[in-house]
């Protein structure tokens, strides 16, 4: 029989439903309701994985999402998931599955060789060496790294679908054991809406391994009694393999729902893979139960060395005895829970007790059930390389600090350790709550929490062993939690009788005693021994923090859920102080790794984020245009004919747009509708000039500074009426501006009467420009475009290719321009008749490059390009914006700083290179001295650096053809105009370059007015 | 996830508000006659309050606006949410 | 020489989408008129002139939605209201206030390209908008006229609910088909 | 009074392997506070380890304490992502940062502690035209002040991370590479610096938090604690995500607002990615420690809080730029995240100054960004403590900015500074 380890008949495994799966090349059979854990213990498998420093061998230690060990490499190729615990995995056909951190095998681990200086590699072994020589520390690291970490990443993109969703409840119960069910029915009948999860595939919790009663019958019969009303509830969502990954504040609280990872890789249809829950809850319940702790002996991390619950869990519910002869190591009566059940499943079962003579119910069952109890007695060594063959045991003394006599060896193919309890309070302590240490039960419990995130703990997580008990807090949780949620009046049930055993107190004993210096491990991951602890006491780290990250303990995939306690323990009596003064650290989510996919959800690829488009877009798109991300908008960049280069396309574009028509789409920038008596003195203080006199009708640009005095935006706002302006602002500004306005006139100046509204989207906005411009536009409107009548900076209303429109004789090209508005659903219909009757005026459209080299031609600044936020309006040459009567704006104080009136400011200035052909780059920085050959590292002062910078087909340097030029700030730039200059290149070129005013064409601006 | 209550739509998530920092702070009436010292720290200078702090909330992704809330910038808890211009309520443990 | 017979043609950024196969019908509410209200209705006469031209007061219950004829007119804020009209009929709407309004401190602004309308039909509705938005839609917290701004992941909405189980949600033009394509895939997603 | 410490090296590992590692001494005492102290240090991070270092190494001032209110490098320095880079935009900041990185390179042997300072080089992405503007000016400010920087292509930014998508949302257009950018072990840095520094007879005290100061005319005469009244000649106070508090119990205010950063780790794996890559539109930055779990952080959480916890939006915000720029990593699991306290000035540079106190002065607001300035923070600000003159290097970080103006504005051209 190959599953040889599979019991004849029991657990929750459905026999007629056999599966096959493969581990680490090798077939094997297991059935549906298995863990891959479960199916490897029923076929014999114990050595899973290596340990992550010293590659020992490691097995199963428990059976859930505690497991430090058997952690193994799920899948291969797009779907491989590294550092899966084996325990959680539902097994499913096909499956395939390898042990991580080992080469070339499990079996044979070339690793393992640091098992024998085990000894030279104390914890923070590596804070100490690898020094010297110092070059070689980059050699060292690179072998640190390969020997370090344990699976191996994905290296394909993952096919999986995720998607993550919101919800909200009156009551959250985190755990579907007993107490968590007690406490989903009390609060469900109340109407409230209740959502229970628990990380398992089934519900009931310890339930699913016990042999418990409740009311007379099995326990599991009122699991199935509870679900089965709960399900009659429309309000109640039950999750089942859903983990509640993290406690955030405000009873905020995520879960990740694996849906369909128990099929299998590629099996779940349509379905997400997982889902990630956002749960806001009004109240939560936490029904967490609790963790077994391992007992720390020597040599306690070989294979088969496991928690006495997880044996029974083996035992009861995947119907598999893990060995035949098994040792349960105890300090408390629960282990012997499992050497009952162990020997009524057909092991020969042994007990060590470290207590000096206990009598309990359980002991006195398990003895006559034919159990060899040792009592007052310690493990204090074990034999076996890859599996645990044996353990050597021997007498405690009176204290329990030492052993005393001599030794004798049992044979045994399992351990089951029994160390006592940890209450599951990883969530509560997420949620701000603090723990107090229980010290007769030895274990945290949750003491008080914080008003912010009301939640109530019951059943293991808080202490409660006792299954009566348990139910007795559920049934009381859930009544309480729904009626501060508005629901019920409070009152629980009567609660159902259950099994009562008389236990008798556990005997605390965080360090095993033995002889010489063998290895006892707390932390099984990250191999971690008491020895470790001790050195770091020594070594100084007397914080728990320290102590934490000096010997990485509780720093694994597991986050320390079996360690964490007994490591405590270690380092109290190594600080000579109790467990409280040690204190535990900082539980921090996620519960259980989550993976970033899920928490992503629908949140990729083309929904990652939006890409904002105007409604020339078809059009754009179907003409080749090559885009450029502005913000979150596609911007049309330039317009390549076939064959063209960027380089091309832009040069074509710059020049046609001169000698004729260009047109472009300037529908992004932002737009805000501003109304009301005092929209003037709004203005007045936003930005730097003054608007009293502007007519309406009229536009004018302005700048707007924030509080520091630095430009931030730029625009051209329009007068509609007396009280009615229209501003534009950039398109990557408009939502600071529109924020910016709202908050100055909400909360410094109420009193003020405007409204401001954003219209970005209503209009859509093609801009026409160049010398045929006119010509063109008065084929589709009958609006009078006579200079006289529609004048450079006006604005005027009519209809222009059928559609309601306004007209503004706005420039930022230096061309004669129109800015046509049309509300945006006609916006492609503007554009393509513009584009038909353009035809015969060889109409060029063009895109942002095109813009930018036009407008450097003529000197105007890009906001954030050729400013940087340093920058006030002066040194961009601006005084003249800059109102000088105005008595306040925002930033004008600023200005008068004494960093600002020092003088030796940078300043806007244009460039032309001595070689015409050479287009400095962008960001290449302006030596301060003019030494013709200066070394890299000289200018330890840069004296400025190159913002924009283009090569143009208008401006034609002395062969006649186009010249490059540039615009740059320069220290006292404005009258430095004539000079000669420097710029080093990073590929050390030195180039000369004239520095210029800032405008290269059409000075006096007669093209435009025209 | 911090709720926050806006004072008109009532209790939401804070991935729909923009943090205003501390409240209160006027703009000086008359700039020019502040020192640079003054207007430095009205421009950038910020209690920082370990503690109970008074600070403004924008109701960004509602119905866009200011208000003021007061929090323990430690627990994170909300003590009061008041609309702008009203006066500061006095909460418990507050000492300044 | 000007051409006055244009072909004129409107487009919407949601035309040719295709529609989810699920619990949730999505389709475009085409070229709803669109008005942005401002004013205080606490001090002056602004309410009741609107009052007198919308045929009822606007509501002053945060987030609530109401109807006049043909008119559905939404809170949006303490002094900020959005009010739907048939196609088209926003330009006169925008008169008729402007007119009314006279001197009174008020805005009145067309905003009936910056949005669009997405319908939703169907029972699951509340369960596709849980997968971006972070609003309680369940049947105790939100019922039918109620409305809200919020996100649907990186998109600003409106939600306004039209009955027991139906929904309309109105975008910004430039993020509608991102918002449609997240609707669609939810709708998909929970059909699987 | 010195401590002499034997040294660290694989010969004392064997040594003491030998007695079963019982012979290791403490790495520093734990001893009461003293009377008084010609300086008191205020914050035990690295930045205050490091300044009580270089005070005793190349002051001789010896008669030092640094007092921690929690455990030492508990602050930002024990939680932070430990990118070190110094390809800063402005002078000042690349001087600094610079400085910190040339001691970077020996760090290891200076503090004869390995604090695993890894120059594996340091990419930032440009993903518009914008982003590239920004890092071509960036890589040629860097280039006149002799810092390392190389401009890449989208190609070369896949040979360093073959597995990057290019193409995603916001396209990688090139990025700009200082190779001796890295990152450190953070704790090691923080131990380090207080072995060495208790070696040369620093008074390393924890949990010894500073709740007021003795000031006479003006004049700090000493610190009150939770562990008592402590004298001191000088006091150095490099509080970090707490400058705030401290300077109000000096009587003084900041330009700083204290917000909560996040950051997190997946679990460990096999070596992935070999370099630290930053990218500034989608904020998110991400490198594999030597542990081997990927080590991911971004922007801060909006609002000022000392709960060393932020919301959960700010992660989402992170986990999708990761996704869509690496997406192998979406099987991959988050396995811890945690929040610091950063004290953030408005120009996202740090503040290293004279104060209204005399003999007081402060080393903090470095912010997002300050675990790379470790030594040359500490560096400098011992020899401005010693001297009672700033330090050429800090004296442009002097709190007086802002009030002249003259900012040192990081934050004006580039989005982040982490
Ligand atoms: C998530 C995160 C990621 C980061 N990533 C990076 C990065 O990649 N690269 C980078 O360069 N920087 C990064 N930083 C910033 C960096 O961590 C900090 O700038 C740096 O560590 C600050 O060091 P410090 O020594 O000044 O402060 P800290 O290490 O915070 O030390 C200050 C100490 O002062 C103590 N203290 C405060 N008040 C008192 C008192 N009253 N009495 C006594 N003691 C007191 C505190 O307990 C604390 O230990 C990051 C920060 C965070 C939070
Ligand atoms: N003899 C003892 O000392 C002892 C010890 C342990 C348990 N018990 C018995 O165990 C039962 C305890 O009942 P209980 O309900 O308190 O605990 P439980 O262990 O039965 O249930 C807890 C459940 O919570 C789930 N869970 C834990 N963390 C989760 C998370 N973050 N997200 C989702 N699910 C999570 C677990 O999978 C488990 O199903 C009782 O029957 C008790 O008698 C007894
Ligand atoms: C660079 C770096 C790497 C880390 N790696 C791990 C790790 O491997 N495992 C782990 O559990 N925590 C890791 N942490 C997180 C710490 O456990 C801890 O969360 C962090 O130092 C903040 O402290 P706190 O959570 O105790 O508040 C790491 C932290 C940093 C800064
Ligand atoms: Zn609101």
């Amino acid at each position: 029989m190959s599953q040889s380890y599979r019991l004849e008949s029991g657990g929750k495994i459905d026999r007629a439903k056999p599966l096959s799966f493969t581990f680490n090349g090798k077939s094997y059979g297991g059935y549906q309701g298995d863990t891959l854990a479960s199916a490897l213990i029923a076929n014999g498998v114990k050595l899973v994985g290596r340990s992550f420093k010293y590659h020992r061998p490691r097995g199963f230690l428990s059976a859930g999402s505690d497991e430090p060990n058997a952690v193994v490499q799920l899948e291969e190729g797009a779907y491989t998931d590294p550092n899966t615990r084996a325990t959680v995995v539902e097994l499913y056909d096909g499956l395939k599955a390898a042990s991580q951190n080992c080469w070339p095998s499990v079996n044979h681990d070339v690793g393992e060789i640091n098992s024998l200086f085990a000894r030279f590699l104390p914890a923070g072994f590596y804070y100490k060496t690898f020094m010297w020589p110092p070059k070689l520390w980059m050699w060292y690291e690179e072998r640190i790294r390969h020997a370090a970490g344990m699976g191996v990443s994905p290296m394909e993109s993952d096919p999986d679908k995720y998607e993550n969703l919101y919800t909200h409840c009156d009551v959250l119960i985190a755990g579907g054991g007993p107490a968590g069910l007690a406490a989903a029915l009390t609060a469900g009948r109340t109407g409230a809406r209740v959502i229970i999860a628990d990380e398992q595939d089934q519900m009931g919790g310890a339930l699913l391994s016990s042999h418990d009663e409740i009311d007379g019958k099995p326990a599991m019969v009122w699991v199935e009694e509870t679900l089965a009303e709960l399900a009659t509830m429309p309000e109640v969502r039950i999750l089942p393999r859903t983990t509640v990954t993290g406690y955030y504040d405000y009873n905020w609280l995520t879960a990740l729902e694996k849906v369909t990872d128990h099929k299998g890789p590629g099996n779940g249809g349509d379905s997400v893979r997982q889902r990630f829950w956002k749960i806001r809850a009004k109240q939560v319940v936490l029904a967490t139960g609790a963790i077994e702790r391992p007992l720390v002996f020597a040599e306690n991390d070989r294979p088969g060395i496991m928690m006495a619950s997880a044996v029974r869990t083996y035992i009861n519910r995947y119907g598999v005895l893990p060995g035949k002869e098994i040792l349960v190591f105890a300090n408390n009566d629960s282990g012997y829970l499992t050497a009952i059940d162990a020997i009524k499943a057909g092991a020969r079962v042994y007990v060590a007790d470290v207590r000096a003579n206990p009598q309990g119910d359980l002991v006195k069952q398990a003895e006559a059930l034919g159990v060899k109890i040792y009592r007052n007695t310690a493990i204090t060594g074990t034999r076996g390389r890859k599996a645990v063959t044996g353990a050597e045991v021997m007498e405690l003394n009176e204290d329990g600090t030492d052993v005393v006599g001599s030794h004798y060896s049992i044979d045994c193919d399992i351990i089951a350790m029994a160390g006592g309890w940890n209450p599951t309070v990883h969530l509560f302590s997420q949620s701000r709550g603090k723990l107090r240490w229980d010290e007769a039960a030895t274990m945290f419990v949750p003491k008080e929490g914080v008003a912010i995130n009301p939640s109530r703990s019951v059943g293991c997580c808080n202490g409660t062993m006792n299954l009566g008990a348990v139910l007795a807090e559920g049934l009381g949780a859930g009544v309480r939690a729904a009626r501060d949620a508005g629901f019920g009046d409070g009152s629980a049930p009567e609660a159902p009788t259950a099994t009562i055993v008389a236990e008798e107190p556990v005997r605390a004993m965080w360090e095993v005693p033995c002889h010489g210096h063998k290895k006892k491990f707390h932390e099984f991951q990250n191999d971690s021994t008491s020895a470790d602890l001790q050195l770091a006491t020594r070594e100084g780290m007397l914080s728990v923090e320290h102590t934490k990250r000096y010997t990485t303990t509780g720093m694994g995939t597991d986050q320390g859920k079996t360690s964490n306690v007994t490591g405590l323990g270690i380092m109290a009596a190594a600080q000579n102080r109790g467990i409280p003064a040690v204190g535990t650290t900082t539980f921090r989510p996620p519960y259980t790794p989550q993976a970033f996919g899920a928490i992503t959800g629908q949140n990729r690829r083309e929904l990652f984020e939006q890409n904002r488009t105007t409604s020339m877009q078809p059009w754009h798109e179907s003409h080749g245009a090559v885009f450029e991300d502005v913000g979150d908008w596609k911007r049309p960049w330039y317009f390549p004919k076939p064959g063209e280069s960027m380089h091309d396309a832009v040069q074509r574009e710059c020049k046609a747009t001169r000698d004729g028509v260009g047109i472009m789409d300037a529908s992004t920038l932002g737009k805000i509708d501003i109304q009301g008596p005092d929209s003037l003195q709004l203005l007045e203080m936003l930005y730097t000039n003054a608007w009293a006199k502007l007519g309406i009708g009229r536009c004018r640009y302005g700048v707007m500074l924030n509080e520091h005095g630095m430009i931030f935006d730029d625009g051209v706002t329009t007068r509609l009426g007396e009280n009615h302006f229209h501003m534009t602002t950039t398109t990557g500004g408009a939502a600071r501006v529109m924020g910016w306005l709202e908050e100055w006139l909400q909360t410094e100046w109420p009193d003020m009467q405007v409204y401001c509204t954003s219209v970005t989207e209503q209009w859509a906005v093609a801009t026409i420009s160049g010398p045929r411009a006119r010509a063109l536009l008065s084929e589709l409107t009958d609006i009078d475009l006579d200079v006289d009548s529609l004048p450079f900076m006006g604005m005027t209303e009519g209809n222009v290719a059928g559609v309601p429109a306004r007209v503004y004789r706005i420039s930022f090209t230096g061309e004669v321009a129109f800015e046509i508005n049309v509300p945006q659903a006609h916006g492609l219909h503007l554009w393509e008749t513009l584009m038909a009757l353009g035809e015969k005026y060889d109409i060029c459209p063009y895109g942002t490059e095109t813009m930018h080299v036009l407008r450097a031609e003529k000197g105007f600044i890009i906001v954030g390009q050729d400013t940087d936020g340093t920058c006030t309006p002066m040194d961009v040459g601006m005084d003249w914006i800059v109102s000088k009567k105005k008595e306040d704006f925002l930033g004008k104080r600023s200005f008068s700083r004494s960093d600002n009136i020092k003088g030796n400011r940078k300043e806007l200035v244009g460039l032309l290179t001595e070689d015409p052909k050479i287009v400095l780059p962008e960001g290449a920085h302006i030596a301060a001295e003019t030494d013709p050959k200066p070394a890299m590292g000289k200018y330890t002062k840069a004296a400025g650096h190159v913002t924009s910078s283009y090569m143009t087909p208008n401006i034609t340097g002395p062969d006649g053809e186009g010249r490059s030029i540039a615009l740059a700030v320069l220290r006292n730039g404005q009258s430095r105009h004539g000079e000669t200059i420097t710029v080093p290149l990073m590929d050390g070129r030195m180039v000369k370059a004239l520095v210029t005013e800032p405008i290269f064409f059409d000075k006096e601006g007669e093209r435009t007015r025209g | 996830m911090l709720t926050i209550k806006c004072p008109w739509c009532g209790d939401r998530d804070l991935t729909e508000f923009a943090a205003g920092g501390e409240g209160h702070i006027a703009r000086p009436l008359e700039p020019a006659t502040q020192s640079d010292a003054e207007w430095g720290d009205y421009i950038y200078t910020r209690k920082n309050t370990k503690g109970i702090h008074y600070e403004r909330w924008m109701h960004a992704q509602g119905c866009r606006r200011w208000f003021n809330a007061v929090r323990d910038t430690v627990s994170d808890e909300f003590l009061a949410f008041y609309k702008t211009g009203e006066p500061a309520p006095k909460v418990e443990g507050d000492g300044s | 020489m000007v051409n006055t017979t244009f072909d004129v043609s409107k487009i919407s950024p949601l035309d040719g989408m295709v529609p989810p196969v699920g619990g949730v019908s999505l389709r475009e509410k085409s070229y709803v008129g669109k008005i942005n209200l401002r004013g205080n209705v606490e001090s002056g006469d602004f309410g009741h002139i609107v009052e007198s031209v919308l045929g009822g007061f606007v509501p002053t219950t945060p987030n609530t939605v109401v109807h006049y004829g043909d008119l559905t007119i939404f809170w949006l804020g303490p002094d900020e209201w959005l009010i739907h009209t048939p196609e088209g009929g926003q330009g006169d709407l925008i008169d008729r206030l402007r007119a009314a309004l006279g001197d009174t401190h008020s805005a009145v602004t067309d905003v009936s390209d910056y949005f669009v309308v997405i319908e939703m039909r169907g029972t699951d509705c509340r369960d596709v908008l849980a997968r971006g938005c972070s609003l309680d839609f369940h049947p105790r917290s939100f019922v039918a006229d109620q409305c809200a701004q919020s996100h649907f992941s990186h998109a600003n909405v409106l939600i306004h609910q039209i009955n027991d189980t139906d929904f309309d949600v109105q975008v910004r033009w430039t993020y509608a088909q991102y918002l449609w394509g997240f609707l669609a895939e939810a709708v998909e997603n929970m059909a699987a | 009074m010195a401590n002499p410490k034997s040294k660290y090296s694989i010969f004392s590992l064997v040594r003491n392997a030998l007695s079963y590692h019982e012979g290791w001494e403490a790495q520093w005492r734990s001893p009461d506070p003293k009377s008084a102290y010609d300086v008191v240090i205020i914050g035990g991070g690295g930045h205050g380890l490091a300044t009580a270092y270089y005070l005793a190494k190349e002051h001789g001032i010896t008669n030092v304490a640094v007092l921690e209110k929690g455990w030492l490098g508990g602050g930002n320095t024990g939680r932070n992502t430990t990118i070190v880079r110094s390809n800063y935009l402005w002078d000042e900041s690349a001087a600094i940062y610079d400085h910190a990185v040339n001691l970077w390179e020996n760090l290891s042997q200076e503090l004869n502690y390995n604090v695993m300072f890894s120059p594996r080089g340091l990419l930032h992405l440009a993903h518009n035209v914008h982003d590239m503007q920004e890092i071509q000016r960036r890589g040629n400010s860097n280039f006149m002040n002799g810092i390392d920087a190389e401009m890449l292509t989208p190609g070369q930014c896949q040979q360093l991370v073959p597995f990057m998508n290019l193409g995603c949302r916001y396209p990688v257009m090139g990025g700009v590479l200082q190779r001796r950018g890295g990152t450190a072990r953070h704790d090691a840095v923080a131990w380090g610096y207080a072995r060495a520094a208790d070696a040369l007879g620093v008074d390393i005290i924890q949990k010894c938090e500073v709740t007021g100061f003795d000031i006479e005319n003006g004049v700090v005469r000493g610190v009150q604690t939770t562990r008592g009244n402590i004298g001191a000649g000088k006091v150095g106070v490099v509080t970090a995500g707490h400058s705030g508090v401290t300077a109000e119990m000096a009587g003084f205010r900041l330009p700083i607002e204290s917000f909560p950063l996040q950051a997190f780790v997946s679990e460990p794996m096999k070596p992935v990615i070999d370099v630290v890559v930053m990218s500034n539109t989608v904020h998110a930055y991400i490198s594999q420690s030597d542990k081997g779990e990927l080590v991911i952080g971004g922007s801060g959480d909006p609002y000022i809080s000392y709960s060393q916890r932020g919301c959960f939006d700010q992660v989402e915000h992170v986990v999708g730029p990761v996704i869509e720029l690496y997406p192998i990593f979406s099987r991959v699991r988050m396995m811890r995240q945690w929040g610091g306290i950063t004290d953030v000035t408005i120009d996202r540079s740090p503040v290293i100054t004279k104060t209204p106190v005399e003999n007081m002065m402060f080393n903090v607001g470095w912010g997002t960004g300050g675990f790379k300035a470790t030594p040359g923070s500490g560096h400098v600000f011992a020899a401005s403590l010693a001297k009672g003159e700033m330090h050429d290097i800090a004296a442009p970080f002097a709190m007086d900015r802002f009030h002249t103006g003259a900012l040192i504005d990081e934050a004006a051209a580039a989005a982040v500074a982490h």
